[in-house]
C-alpha cells in the first residue's frame, strides 16, 4: 500500500514538473501574448494540480489534505480570473484582429 | 521519497528561473503579467514540495495564503488605469 | 554535496538572480514584477530556513500588500521615467559605487562566515520561560512577552507612518477618504473574485491569529491577510475606504497599541512591571490584545497602501 | 525568571516607562479625537512629560546611580531593559524642555482658529511633535541594540512628514530624500545589529560591553552601525538631505528636527562606542569620527556664511555644531580607550547648548519671517525694529552658540579644549576655536544686517506673537544660562572648569571671538549691495577688497565642492568608502 | 555548507545588489525598492543568524525571527510613506527626481557686493 501511494506520488509530482517545463517552454518559445497565455494556464492549472495530486498520499491527515485541496482550488481561481484579465489588457490594447495578423512580437 | 520530492523541487524552481527572462523581454505588461502568474504557480507548488520535504505541515498555511494572494499583483496591474486622482474621467476605464 | 545543499544553491540562485533583475531592469515595471517575485521566492526562503511565521508574513506582505503598493505607484510614475533616466550618473560613479558595494558585501561576508561556532543562541531560554505565557509558538512569546516593547513601538510606528501618509494630503482634501476611488468592474470578473475569496480571507485571516499561540501565525500576519482582502474589495469597487474623518475608523486604529498600552500599565499598577502578565491570565490576555492588534493592524496596513486622501469628503 | 527584578529599583524605573508611554498615550488619544482636540491633547502633554523628565533627573541625581527597569519583568538577554544615566537625564530633560517650547510656540501657526475647520497640517504637526517626543525618550533609555533600531525609525517616520507640512512641491523632495536617506542609514545599523547577535547571542547594550571582543564580526557591525547613524546624523559628508529638510520645515518643525531629531543618532552613536564597544580598538576610529567632524565645521560654516536665506545659514549652522559634537570622540581617547570624562561631558554639554540654542535660533527666524513676509539675509535691514524680541532672542541664541561666558557652549568648549591639552593633541585646540569663531561670524552677519536701519520703516506683517517670542526667548536665555547650572552628577564636569568659565578673563575671550568672527563674516559673507558713500567704511571697503575677493573665491569653491557632494550619488559613493575607511581604522588597531 | 551559510551569503549579496541600486538609479521609486532589497538581505542575515543555532531540539533561536517579523513591518511602513511621498512629489512637482536641488540657486556669483 506505502508503495502504491509512493508510485502514486511519483508519478503525479513527475506530471506537475512535466507541466511546469510545458508552460515554461510555452511561456518563452511562443509567438505572442494569446498563445503564451495559453501555455501559462496549463502550467497552472495541471502543473499544481497534479503537484497536488502527489502530495495528497503524503499528506498526515485529512485537515493537510483538505488545505493543499484548498491551495489548489485558490490557484485555479486566481489562473482563471488572470487569464481573463491578460486577455482583456491585450484585447482592449490592440484589437484582436492586430495581433493575430501581425503575428509574433505584437505591436507595443 | 525526500530526494525525489527535492530534484523535483529543484526542478521547477530551475522552471520557474526559466520564467523570469519573459517578464525580461516583455514585450508588454500582459506578457510580465503572465510570467509572474507563471512563477507565482511556480512558486505555490514549490512552496507545497518543500513543506512536504521538510515534514513541517504549517508550510501549506505559506503555500495557502500564497494562492489567496496570487491575483494580487495582476489585479494591481489592470487597476492601474484607474488608479488616478479622482479629478480624470472614468469614462475610460473599460479594461477592467 | 548533498541534494539538499544543491537545492538550497538553485534557491539562492533564484533569489539573487531576481533581485538582480529587480536592479538592473530598463524599465520599472519590469522591476517592480521582478522584485514581487523575489519577495514570493524569499517567502521560500524562509520555509528552508525553518522560519514559517516569517515565511507567512513575508508572503502576506511581498505577495499581496507590497506588490499593489509599489505596482500602483509604478503605474502613476509612468511618465517619470524619462526624467529620472536624464540623471543616471556617469560611468565612473557607477564604477566606483558597484567596486565599494561589492567591498562592503565581501566585508559582510566575512563577517557573516566568521560568526562564532557553537552559534550562541536563546532558544533553551525562551523554551523554558514559555510556560509563562502559555503560549506554544516561541515566535509569539518573544513578540508579545519577553520582547513586548519592541512589538508595542511598532505599533507606533504603523500608526506614525499613517499619520505621515495622511499629512500628504492636499489641504481640500482633507477628512476625504484616502486613495483613488476604484470604478466598479462593469463585467463583474473583480467583483465576483472579491465575493469568493474576502471571505475565504478573512477565515484564513482569523485563523492565523488564532493559531499563532501555538503554531505559526500571528497578529500582524493575520491582519496584513485581512488587509489584502480588504484592498481587494476596494479594488474590485465592492467598498470604499472610510474617510479620514471617521471616528470609528481613528477607534479602531488606536485600539491595537491602545489594549496593548492598557494591559502594560495594568501590569505597572497592580503587576510585576510594565508589560507583565499576572501568571493565571496570560494567555487570555495576550489573546485579546493580538485580536485588538489584528483588527489595528488591518486598517492600517490598508490605509497605508490606499495612500493619502484623494477624495473629497462631501462624496 | 519573571519578578527577578530585585537589583532594579521600580518606582523610579518605572519613570522611564512613564516617559516614553506619556507621549505615546498622548498621540494615540490625538489620533483618535482628532480635529480641534489634536492641539489640547499634546498641550496637556507637555508640562506631563516635562515633570517625568525632572522627576528622572531628580532620581538620578539623588539615588546617584543609574536607573533601570526590567519590561516584563524579563531580565536580558531574553528581555528588554531600560536604562538611564546622567547623560539620558540630561537628553530627557532637554527634550522635554524644547519640546514645551517649541509646542507653544507652535500654537500660533498649528491651532484651530475658533470657528475654522480643522486642517491637515493642525492634526499631523501635534502627532508627529508626541511621536519625535516619544521615539527620543525611547532612543535615551532604551538598553537593547533593537528597540533602539525600532526608536530610530519611530523617530525617523515622525521626523520626514514634519519636513513637508508646507506642501510646496521643494519640501516633498527634501522630506523624499530625508527620508530614503535615513533608511539606508538605518538599515545599515540593522545589519549591524543582526551580526552582534549572532556573533553574542544577546542585543543588551550591559551585556554585550561585557562580552564584545575584537573579532571580524565585531569590526564590520562596528563600521556599518556607525556609518549608517552618521548618515541619520547628517555628518559631513553624509549631509545632503539636511539643508534643503531644515530649511524647508515649517519654524516649529525645523526646531525639533534640527535641535533634537539628529541627537537621537547622535546619541546612539555615541552609547555605542562609549559603553558597547570598549573591547574594540577604537584609536583610528575616533580620530576619522574627529576628522570628519572638522571638516564639516570649516565647510559647513564656509557655506553657511554664503547663504541667501536665514533658514539656510541656520540649516547649515547645525551642520557645523554637528561636526562640533564628532570633536569629543578623538579628545575622549585615553590609552587606546573611549573614556568617558570631561570629553563627553563636553560633548554632551554642547549637544544641550546646540539644542536650546538651535530651536530658538529656528523659532526666531520664523518669528521674523512672519513679521517681514521672508527670510533674505540681505534685505533684513530694519527688522531689529519692526520685531526686536525675534532678533534679540536669535542674538542672545547665537551668542549662546558661540560661547560667551556663563554659556553652555563656553563650558562645553572649556572641557574639550582641556581634554584636547590633557591628551596632547593640540590641532583639535586649533579646531573647536575656529569653530566659536565661525559660529561668532554668522552670527555677526546676521545681527549686521538686521540692526542696520532700513531707508523706509518695515512694514509688519503680523502681529506679534507673545507667547511664541516669549517661548523663543526663554529658550535662547535657557541656553546661554547653561553655564550656571550644577552638571555634577549628571556630567563629569571639573570644579575648576566651572569656576574658570565665570572668572572675568573669559570676558576679552569672549570679545576677541566676536571680533575674529566679524572678520570671517567680513572675508566670506554675503552682503548686500551698499550704497556707494565716501565713510570710513568705504574706505576699509575698498583697502579689504583684494583680500576679500581671494576669500570669496575659495568659498565659492568650497560651496562648489559643498554642492557635488550633496548629490545623491555621490553621497552614497561617500557613505560606502566611509563604511570601509571604518573597517580599515579598526582593523588597523588589532 | 549548510543552509544558514547558503542563505547567510545571500542575504550578503543581496544587500550588496541593493546598496548599488539605491546609489546609482535615478528613479526614487528604484530607490525604495532598492532600500527593500537591502533591508530583506538584513532580514535574512538575521535568518542566518537564527539557523545556525538549530538543533534537533529547536529549529533555530525564535528571537532574531521575531525581530525580522517586526522588522518586516518597519519596512512596510516606511515604503509606504516614501512611496506616498514620492506620488505627493510628483503631482507637486509634475517629475520625481532626487537630483536637482531646488534650493541651491547660490552656486556661482561669487562676488558679494
Amino acid at each position: 500500500m506505502r508503495l502504491a501511494l509512493d508510485v502514486l506520488t511519483i508519478v503525479a509530482v513527475s506530471g506537475g514538473a512535466f507541466f511546469f517545463l510545458a508552460g515554461t517552454v510555452g511561456m518563452l518559445r511562443f509567438p505572442d501574448t494569446l498563445t503564451r497565455l495559453h501555455a501559462l494556464t496549463k502550467a497552472d492549472n495541471l502543473g499544481v494540480g497534479l503537484v497536488v495530486v502527489g502530495l495528497l498520499p503524503q499528506a498526515a491527515g485529512p485537515r493537510e489534505a483538505a488545505e493543499l485541496l484548498g491551495t489548489w482550488l485558490l490557484v485555479l481561481l486566481s489562473g482563471s480570473v488572470v487569464s481573463q484579465l491578460v486577455a482583456r489588457t491585450v484585447f482592449a490594447t490592440d484589437r484582436l484582429g492586430d495581433a493575430l495578423a501581425r503575428g509574433p512580437g505584437p505591436p507595443r | 521519497m525526500t530526494a525525489f520530492l527535492t530534484a523535483s523541487l529543484g526542478f521547477i524552481l530551475v522552471m520557474l528561473a526559466l520564467g523570469l527572462v519573459r517578464i525580461l523581454h516583455g514585450p508588454r505588461d500582459a506578457d510580465r503579467m503572465m510570467a509572474a502568474q507563471l512563477i507565482g504557480s511556480a512558486g505555490i507548488a514549490s512552496t507545497l514540495l518543500l513543506g512536504a520535504v521538510n515534514r513541517s505541515p504549517a508550510t501549506i498555511d505559506v503555500a495557502f495564503t500564497l494562492g489567496l494572494l496570487a491575483t494580487f499583483a495582476s489585479i494591481a496591474f489592470v487597476k492601474k488605469g484607474l488608479s488616478r486622482l479622482e479629478v480624470e474621467d472614468p469614462g475610460s476605464a473599460g479594461d477592467a | 554535496m548533498s541534494i539538499q545543499t544543491a537545492l538550497e544553491l538553485v534557491l539562492a540562485a533564484v533569489v539573487l538572480g531576481l533581485a538582480a533583475w529587480a536592479v538592473a531592469a530598463r524599465e520599472t515595471s519590469a522591476a517592480v514584477v521582478g522584485f514581487i517575485a523575489y519577495g514570493l521566492l524569499i517567502a521560500l526562503v524562509w520555509v528552508a530556513l525553518g522560519a514559517v511565521d516569517v515565511a507567512l508574513a513575508e508572503a502576506a506582505i511581498g505577495g499581496g500588500l507590497g506588490g499593489v503598493l509599489l505596482l500602483s505607484a509604478g503605474a502613476r510614475l509612468r511618465e517619470n521615467e524619462k526624467r529620472a533616466a536624464a540623471e543616471r550618473p556617469g560611468a565612473g560613479a557607477r564604477l566606483a559605487a558597484a567596486a565599494l558595494s561589492a567591498m562592503v558585501a565581501a566585508g559582510l561576508a566575512v563577517a557573516v562566515l566568521r560568526l562564532p561556532t557553537p552559534a550562541p543562541t536563546l532558544a533553551p531560554q525562551a523554551a523554558a520561560n514559555a510556560a509563562a505565557t502559555g503560549m506554544g509558538n516561541p515566535i509569539t512569546n518573544v513578540l508579545m512577552a519577553f520582547r513586548a516593547m519592541d512589538t508595542l513601538l511598532e505599533k507606533f510606528v504603523l500608526l506614525l507612518g499613517l499619520v505621515g501618509v495622511w499629512s500628504l494630503a492636499a489641504d481640500r482634501l482633507w477628512g476625504g477618504n484616502p486613495g483613488p476611488r476604484h470604478q466598479a468592474d462593469p463585467l463583474g470578473l473583480l467583483a465576483f473574485l472579491a465575493r469568493l475569496l474576502a471571505p475565504i480571507g478573512v477565515v484564513v485571516g482569523i485563523y492565523m491569529v488564532w493559531t499563532g499561540a501555538d503554531h505559526p501565525g500571528g497578529a500582524f500576519q493575520g491582519g496584513t491577510v485581512l488587509a489584502a482582502m480588504w484592498l481587494l474589495t476596494m479594488m474590485a469597487g465592492l467598498t470604499d475606504t472610510p474617510p479620514v474623518s471617521s471616528l470609528r475608523l481613528r477607534l479602531v486604529l488606536v485600539a491595537g497599541p491602545g489594549v496593548f498600552l492598557v494591559v502594560g500599565l495594568a501590569g505597572l499598577l497592580f503587576g510585576a512591571a510594565f508589560l507583565s502578565y499576572p501568571a493565571a491570565y496570560a494567555k487570555p490576555l495576550i489573546v485579546a490584545i493580538e485580536v485588538a492588534m489584528t483588527l489595528t493592524v488591518a486598517a492600517t496596513l490598508t490605509l497605508l497602501s490606499a495612500g493619502a486622501p484623494e477624495q473629497r469628503l462631501e462624496r | 525568571m519573571p519578578h527577578s527584578a530585585a537589583d532594579a529599583t521600580p518606582m523610579a524605573g518605572a519613570l522611564l516607562v512613564l516617559a516614553i508611554v506619556a507621549p505615546m498615550v498622548g498621540a494615540l488619544v490625538a489620533v483618535a479625537a482628532g480635529g480641534r482636540h489634536v492641539e489640547r491633547i499634546a498641550l496637556a502633554v507637555t508640562p506631563v512629560g516635562l515633570a517625568i523628565a525632572v522627576a528622572i533627573a531628580a532620581a538620578i541625581g539623588q539615588g546617584g546611580g543609574p536607573l533601570t527597569y526590567l519590561l516584563g519583568g524579563w531580565a536580558p538577554p531574553l528581555g528588554v531593559a531600560l536604562r538611564a544615566d546622567g547623560l539620558s537625564a540630561v537628553m530627557i530633560v532637554t527634550t522635554a524642555a524644547v519640546v514645551c517650547a517649541v509646542g507653544l510656540y507652535a500654537r500660533a501657526n498649528f491651532r484651530v482658529p475658533a470657528g475654522e475647520a480643522p486642517t491637515r497640517s493642525t492634526f499631523a504637526f501635534w502627532i508627529l511633535l508626541l511621536g519625535v517626543w516619544g521615539a527620543l525618550n525611547t532612543v535615551f533609555v532604551a538598553g537593547d541594540l533593537f528597540t533602539l533600531y525600532v526608536a530610530l525609525e519611530l523617530l525617523t517616520f515622525a521626523a520626514a512628514p514634519l519636513v513637508s507640512l508646507e506642501a510646496r512641491a521643494e519640501t516633498f523632495q527634501a522630506a523624499l530624500r530625508y527620508l530614503i536617506f535615513a533608511l539606508l542609514g538605518s538599515v545599515l545599523y540593522l545589519i549591524g545589529t543582526a551580526l552582534l547577535y549572532g556573533a553574542y547571542g544577546t542585543l543588551d547594550l550591559v551585556l554585550l560591553s561585557q562580552r564584545v571582543s575584537a573579532a571580524p564580526t565585531t569590526l564590520v557591525a562596528a563600521a556599518l552601525m556607525t556609518t549608517g547613524l552618521l548618515a541619520k546624523t547628517a555628518l559631513f559628508p553624509l549631509h545632503l538631505w539636511l539643508p534643503p529638510a531644515h530649511a524647508g520645515a515649517p519654524a516649529a518643525g525645523s526646531a525639533i528636527l534640527s535641535a533634537l531629531v539628529v541627537k537621537g543618532s547622535f546619541f546612539i552613536a555615541v552609547r555605542l562606542w562609549f559603553d558597547v564597544l570598549p573591547g574594540l580598538p577604537c584609536v583610528g576610529a575616533a580620530q576619522l569620527l574627529g576628522g570628519l567632524g572638522a571638516v564639516a565645521i570649516v565647510v559647513a560654516s564656509i557655506v553657511a556664511l554664503r547663504q541667501e536665506r536665514l533658514k539656510l545659514l541656520i540649516a547649515y549652522s547645525t551642520l557645523a555644531q554637528i561636526g562640533y559634537l564628532f570633536l569629543m570622540f578623538p579628545l575622549a581617547l585615553h590609552a587606546g580607550r573611549l573614556e568617558g570624562g570631561g570629553a563627553l561631558g563636553g560633548g554632551l554639554l554642547q549637544a544641550v547648548s546646540h539644542a536650546t540654542a538651535k530651536a530658538a535660533m529656528f523659532m526666531a527666524a520664523g518669528l521674523i519671517y512672519a513679521a517681514v513676509g521672508h527670510d533674505r539675509i540681505v534685505e533684513l535691514k530694519g527688522v531689529a525694529r519692526a520685531s526686536p524680541m525675534s532678533v534679540i532672542a536669535f542674538a542672545i541664541a547665537g551668542a549662546a552658540l558661540a560661547g560667551v561666558p556663563l554659556s553652555g557652549a563656553n563650558l562645553a568648549k572649556e572641557l574639550l579644549l582641556q581634554a584636547a591639552s590633557e591628551t596632547g593633541q593640540w590641532w583639535w585646540q586649533a579646531v573647536i576655536q575656529a569653530g566659536g569663531f565661525f559660529t561668532a561670524a554668522y552670527l555677526v552677519l546676521v545681527l549686521a544686517h538686521a540692526v542696520a536701519p532700513a531707508a523706509e520703516p518695515v512694514e509688519r506683517r503680523a502681529a506679534a506673537q507673545g507667547v511664541g517670542a516669549a517661548a523663543t526667548l526663554a529658550l535662547a536665555l535657557c541656553s546661554l544660562l547653561l553655564g550656571l547650572v550644577c552638571w555634577t552628577p549628571y556630567l563629569s564636569v571639573p570644579q575648576a572648569i566651572l569656576s574658570k568659565s565665570l572668572t572675568l578673563d573669559e570676558v576679552p575671550k569672549a570679545l576677541t571671538q566676536i571680533l575674529g568672527g566679524a572678520v570671517l563674516a567680513v572675508l566670506l559673507g554675503r552682503w548686500g549691495v551698499r550704497r556707494p558713500g565716501g565713510s570710513l567704511w568705504g574706505l576699509l571697503a575698498a583697502a579689504i577688497a583684494p583680500v576679500r575677493r581671494a576669500t570669496v573665491a575659495l568659498g565659492g569653491v568650497v560651496e562648489r565642492a559643498d554642492c557635488a557632494l550633496r548629490q545623491w550619488p555621490a553621497a552614497g559613493i561617500c557613505l560606502l568608502a566611509l563604511a570601509l575607511a571604518f573597517g580599515a581604522a579598526i582593523h588597523a588597531g588589532f | 555548507m549548510s543552509g544558514a551559510v547558503v542563505f547567510g551569503m545571500c542575504g550578503v549579496a543581496v544587500v550588496g545588489l541593493g546598496l548599488y541600486s539605491l546609489i546609482t538609479n535615478p528613479h526614487p521609486l528604484r530607490k525604495i525598492i532598492a532600500f527593500n532589497l537591502v533591508g530583506s538581505g538584513a532580514f535574512l542575515i538575521f535568518g542566518a543568524v537564527a539557523r545556525r543555532s538549530a538543533t534537533t531540539a529547536f529549529s533555530g533561536d525564535p528571537t532574531p525571527r521575531a525581530l525580522v517579523i517586526t522588522g518586516i513591518v518597519v519596512a512596510f511602513s516606511a515604503t509606504a510613506l516614501a512611496v506616498a511621498l514620492l506620488l505627493r512629489l510628483f503631482d507637486a512637482a509634475g517629475s520625481a527626481t532626487l537630483g536637482a536641488d531646488a534650493q541651491s540657486s547660490t552656486a556661482d556669483d561669487a562676488s558679494g557686493r
